[in-house]
């Protein structure tokens, strides 16, 4: 878009607020646009959030691909990487760990589908 | 390796050994200590932080005992050699010159890269960053942090599609501040920009836990927006999201960094545009830090220019606010940078905030007129953007509508903004919504996560269902060494060891033995001329892959100057080279306090037919620093003066020492003069009592020693070397436990 | 010789040919014209004067149109290359770079000869001021100051024992300003006092007739003291003795200059203790000029840190006052400055206050505190300093008990203060009281002169009686030539002349042909040990007299820098050399509009297995000045892209171009890819309509060509490079007109 | 002369001065100094001012300074030496350059001595 500097027709509104004043609308206005951006955060998730799950959890970075791409193929990440790990060795009875590497190595997937009722394709 | 030993090079193999089980001494940025006034020398510094342990001073400091005061400010160097390992030397390098935050750049690529890399493959411009990388950098810096007696802040980047991985990453690892600020995914990487936002909140919740300073990338916009100066309403906006949502996820405030550039350089009147902007960015972010960067956008292959430019780039900061001064090397803008210019980029800093010192003491900023006016008028356009992006449906839209990295001033818009689609760019598609029973059993995990399914007790510590993450547990992590058997640190520095272990010795400008050196000459001609000129010339003196890295005009007709860059292709063997000894000489002070408890006298002239009296009354003139600073009261008999003349009147004025130059001869009279000097003192009895000391351009000591003479003095002589040997000379005739070989 | 040719060399001997009989155009200084607010480019400056007709302008200009403002305050260049013939090429180069007074040093022993040197011997850190060499300069700048559009000042000293000789001379030949202190005789020279004090009067009296400026020598004793921040309040007396006799003689007040210098230099707090010092001054000295002169007195052999320092220096200057600013040579600490140092030293000065243009709109100097109480301080001292000088007997007295450049701060004392013998010195006991019948029949004769014994008409007007003197009849100047056959300027230019003159071409310092260049480098070992190494390895590389003028310890093990002068034996045959064509490119604007006018899109990749995207990156993204900035829509598809995949693309999306980076291959599988992306392509049926270009460090644009693609981009290429071949491409497809061969 | 920095207590006088006063002080001061200094050169001479007076009327460097050297060996610096010049070439009626060239050329000097009635051994 091109558009001439109209600023002194579109300040009008501003120009007789105090420096206090204009400040605090400079931040109410940055919260209303930053407000969306946090909600997305809260309510979504990305492969790389649940590799950074899976190394929290104690897996290596080429452990955790291979297990996110897994849950990737599986409809899982509305579940959570991590969570899928976990329930299964918690079902299974095994330590983390090796419930994980079960599965970066392709093993029990369909123990782990079984374990979540609702499941997105 | 324990402890540094500042006479003995880091041994970078060492570092690398048994860095599987490494763990590094802290988390979390640790800013300067300021302390009030500090004394140094003979002078009081009111915005300096404590004095290092060990550091290099800058080199007038020899004027004023050695001092080398730091900034309170943090100083960051930017070091992008490609290979992590010859990096580390630069590091130690930069912390004896004052930087305490180490900022290794990044190959470019790897923000696309949709994973952590792993291993240490060599990078181009930068090194792709990996867990084996890293911890090797942050446990030399745990080293030299101890060497030169400060904490060092090591800094990386948490962009690019891995953000969240890599937050962890260096949180295990101990990295102290990142860049985060999802915008830059989005305007500059070309990333899908909800991917960004999404794994932004994850990646500064991890940061947030770690207490790492998070820098933004607003700077970008002025490196990019064609007139720089008319995108600061927007740099504005860009600050305010990425601050207050790291605000809003957990950050500290006080360790959210805006990154600042000012946007212009000369020959642009680059104050009067840059200082209001710089005010009203610091007004209105008045609770977090500033991390101000030099310009880079308006830089020339000069080093000169880029270092004025820095300079006034650091008076702003001065003027304003600055917590962390980032340094740029003077020759980014003509090769990747190169060892001695980090060194020079942090002298810059050190020098000029010495040099400015308690300015605010002495200068305010105006409280009204063209600053206040222009400060506010920007903070009004951030503002009209800010509204008109909501309007517009948020910030998703405003950059799909192409209104960022506009260069017009805003609400001007010049159609050449930088657009992306909501839907589109790298990584689209890859947002996934969480379930309802959505869950992740860590430690600093932003969102959604429904922990109380399986413990309503460990909602606050979702870690504690698997008996502690790697946050809690650091044995946990798990450690990968190398994945590329070619491409390697190990191969490299197989390939190096002879330059690093060995007596032989290469010149480096980036990494072992790169035998990159650096020409800089005038040729009489034009501007091409002369670049093929000095490629034919250093390839005549034998140097490989000559390029001519700067050209500037001296005048169209009279001259250019070129810079040139070529390998030396051959190494030096040091146990050949015969190494002179270090002239020796005395303190000024020294020198001063014994001429003040025994004064001393000296006849001084040129002999033979020289009317050149220049180089001795170097030597002698208090006016170039020659002997009679240090009180040596000196008689100056003229040119042409005759040999018994000199004798003569030593003798009437019971003279300690004759001083005669014979700077222009022909056919070695300058030498059969010194032997009659001797001779007639000789004769007259005086020799025992008098020295004899005989200069000039043109004087061999050795040989002038042979004719007789106590000492000569060729090129290069100054007072001091003068006055040291006449103070030695009078030692060693009076007291025998001064006496030398 | 009568016009200069941007083009073409100076040419020396013109200018000596006929000097007998050449008339300066004008006499006394000319101010630069400050006329308000210029525009330039984009900008609008507050400070600025009326721009050159031809310069060169700053590197960074290219970004602002090839702005190229100029200060409002005069600025000067110091030249001292020992052979006048050889500056005048400098001076040329240095009124390109934006000086206007032109200082050529002098010879120091020339202080002491009694009597005016004819000739053009060679000098030594400087020349021989003879009439002859100051009547070439002045023709030279004559011509010199019509092509770059603005009158330049010529400057020499009106020093020693000859002054009022000298003052003569310079008043015949046009030379426009002129330093003239007595007291710089006295302190430094060693020269009696009571002859310095009444040849001064002479002196300034012939000065103040031609409209000379005149400049002081106070500064010395910054230049001088142990602790030169200590000797303000008597810089101000200093300054105040020249100025009022100066003014009390006739010199007007705007002619009368004090020569200034920040005392300090960082690391000591330097702002902190200089400005209140330059505050004072200006307050005190308010109706005359002020020269600011950069610190030498703290210079150390790194260019850097004198650059960094003479920016802090000029930015005193813009907070208070100049009207001359002198520039030091950043080289000045470690060689006699080079043509190239010069220039660096007019660009800082140009630079720097381009860059400061008009911050006295946006700061202040503080009204109270710590700036005004030491400046307040300074000014009293310096009246106690008055006062004791009075009360001890004098001007003479207070100089005899060493009153002078002692390191106290007045009212303290350190005794180390510079002592003259009121009877002694050189030229003692040649002073002579003029009797009543005294007379001079001349112009411009200070003091008693009995003229009304002739004719008391011509009181005013003694010249009268002799029918006017030379200041009234030029035409009665006697001119001498060479007094010396085998040192004088006939005899060198013959030497220099096949490099000045012929296709033979050799670097050059700071004399033609003298084959010196600098070699700056790093070598990872001690200082010492880097030192001998450098030596060794410039005698390797065939380097003469090489010599270390430079280290810098980057860390006491790691590694030290060197900078290393030497000479290059042999020269280059211009004719020989092929001098490739300049790399065509469009201006950014240009770019731009084509774009903007007819848009046009690109898909890329890095083809075969290539992870390494940064390359491809960089040429595309706006971030690093890639092709989109110019408005180029890019369609980046990734590393390892098969080729099959790119053409595709390019068919989808109906590009105009295909981009492809190879940058590491083995086998020369890069070139095969090039050969079957033209064969997949005109298989496809869109060869002609797509653009193909391969690019990559390794790259041969020749081969690249030779393998079917339309251009190929090596190592040093960017994106205003491509963007010109895609626009240029085009316009031959479509336009004939702009057909190329 | 060593001394310690007294300024206290020697600028109690100072202390009450407007900046004004201060710089009046300063300049009538500054005044006092040079008063002595400029009395000095009207009173007297110098080699160089009077080969600089030689140059302007018309003699090279050369030829001043063997006339100055003449002047001084005569004891008539108190005349002047272009005075001796000007008397000598309006006595012999020659021209200025023609008279000063025979006196540098060391001819004329007696009569030129003898033009001045009182001269200064």
């Amino acid at each position: 878009m091109k558009r001439k500097d109209e600023f002194e027709k579109r300040r009008s509104h501003l120009a007789s607020l105090s420096n206090d004043e204009l400040q605090a609308r400079f931040w109410e206005l940055t919260d209303m646009v930053v407000d969306p951006l946090l909600e997305l955060g809260r309510k979504n998730t990305t492969p790389s959030i649940e590799r950074s799950v899976l190394l929290r959890m104690g897996f290596s970075s080429i452990e955790a691909l291979a297990i996110v791409e897994g849950v990737l193929d599986r409809g899982l990440m509305g579940k959570g990487a991590g969570h899928v790990v976990f329930k299964l060795a918690k079902s299974e009875g095994m330590g983390i760990r090796d419930a994980g590497l079960e599965l970066a190595n392709g093993k029990l997937w369909d123990r782990a589908i079984g374990l979540f009722s609702k499941v997105k394709s | 390796m324990t402890v540094l030993n500042p006479n003995e090079k880091l041994d970078i193999e060492s570092i690398l050994t048994d860095l599987e089980n490494y763990r590094p001494k802290r988390r979390g940025w640790t800013w300067r200590e300021a302390s009030g006034a500090i004394q140094a020398g003979p002078f009081t510094f009111r915005d300096c932080s404590t004095p290092l342990k060990n550091s290099v001073a800058l080199p007038s400091a020899k004027y004023f005992n050695g001092i080398d005061p730091q900034s309170k400010n943090s100083i960051t160097t930017e070091i992008a050699s490609g290979r992590f390992e010859d990096d580390i030397r630069r590091m130690r390098m930069a912390a004896w010159h004052g930087a305490d935050h180490i900022m290794v750049i990044r190959t470019a690529g790897q923000s696309h890269y949709d994973g952590l890399i792993e291993g240490t493959p060599q990078g181009i411009g930068g090194v792709p960053i990996t867990r084996k990388q890293v911890r090797a950098h942050r446990k030399a810096l745990d080293l030299i942090e101890e060497e030169v007696g400060r904490p060092i802040n090591y800094h990386s980047y948490v962009s690019g599609v891995a953000g969240p991985e890599i937050a962890v990453m260096f949180a295990e690892e101990g990295v102290n501040g990142a860049h985060q600020d999802p915008q830059y995914n989005v305007l500059y990487r070309g990333i899908n920009m909800v991917r960004s936002f999404v794994d932004a909140c994850e990646a500064k919740t991890v940061m947030a836990w770690s207490g790492m300073a998070q820098i933004d990338g607003a700077h970008n916009a002025n490196a990019t927006a064609r007139e720089a100066w008319k995108v600061t309403p927007e740099l504005m906006v860009q600050h305010a999201i990425n601050t207050r949502m790291s605000e809003r996820v957990g950050i500290a405030p006080q360790n959210i960094c805006l990154s600042t550039v000012p946007p212009t350089a000369p020959p642009a009147p680059s104050m009067y545009l840059d200082l209001p902007y710089a005010v009203a960015l610091r007004d209105l972010f008045d609770k977090y830090r500033m991390r101000a960067q030099m310009n880079t956008k308006y830089m020339e292959a000069s080093t000169r220019e880029a270092t004025v430019t820095h300079t006034l780039n650091l008076l702003i900061s001065q003027l304003t606010r600055v917590d962390i001064q980032s340094t740029i090397t003077p020759d980014e803008g003509r090769n990747v940078p190169w060892h001695i210019y980090n060194v020079e980029a942090c002298d810059t800093a050190k020098q000029a905030f010495v040099g400015m010192d308690g300015l605010m003491d002495l200068v305010a900023l105006k409280d009204d007129g063209v600053l206040r006016n222009k400060a506010r008028e920007i903070k009004e356009r951030a503002i009209l953007f800010m509204e008109e992006m909501l309007e517009i449906g948020g910030y998703f839209e405003a950059v799909q509508e192409g209104y960022f990295v506009d260069s017009g001033y805003f609400p001007g818009q010049n159609g050449d903004g930088i657009s992306r689609e909501i839907q589109g760019g790298i990584a689209a598609g890859t947002v996934f919504e969480r379930d309802e029973d959505y869950f992740a059993p860590v430690t600093a995990h932003f969102g959604h996560n429904n922990v109380t399914q399986y413990d309503p007790e460990a909602t606050d510590n979702p870690a504690s269902l698997i008996n502690g993450s790697t946050f809690e547990k650091p044995e946990k992590t798990i450690y990968v060494d190398e994945l590329d058997e070619t491409d390697n640190v190990s191969v490299r520095l197989a390939e190096s060891a002879p330059y690093r272990m060995s007596s032989s010795i290469k010149p480096e400008s980036e990494w072992a033995g790169d035998g990159v050196i650096l020409l800089t000459l005038f040729f009489p001609v034009d501007a091409r001329t002369a670049a093929a000129a000095a490629i034919e010339m250093a390839t005549r003196m034998g140097l490989e892959e000559p390029e001519v890295i700067n050209r500037e005009v001296m005048h169209p007709a009279e001259g250019t100057r070129i810079e040139l860059k070529g390998k030396v292709p051959f190494a030096i063997d040091a146990e050949t080279l015969s190494i002179p000894p270090e002239p020796e000489i005395i303190s000024d002070d020294e020198l001063r306090s014994a001429i003040d408890k025994c004064p001393m006298r000296i006849v001084a002239g040129t002999v033979g037919e020289d009317e050149h009296s220049v180089g001795l009354r170097e030597i002698i003139d208090i006016k170039h620093g020659g002997i009679e600073k240090y009180g040596i009261e000196c008689h100056y008999l003229g040119t042409s003066v005759p040999l018994e003349k000199l004798i003569d009147a030593a003798i009437e004025l019971d003279a300690d020492a004759i001083l005669a130059s014979t700077i222009i001869s022909h056919d070695d009279i300058h030498y059969s003069n010194m032997r009659k000097l001797h001779d007639l003192a000789t004769e007259k009895g005086v020799r025992d009592k008098l020295a004899i000391l005989a200069g000039g351009t043109q004087v061999t000591p050795k040989i002038a020693e042979e004719m007789g003479v106590d000492a000569g003095f060729g090129r290069g002589t100054n007072g001091a070397h003068v006055a040291t040997f006449l103070v030695q000379n009078r030692r060693q005739k009076s007291e025998p436990e001064y006496r030398r070989n």
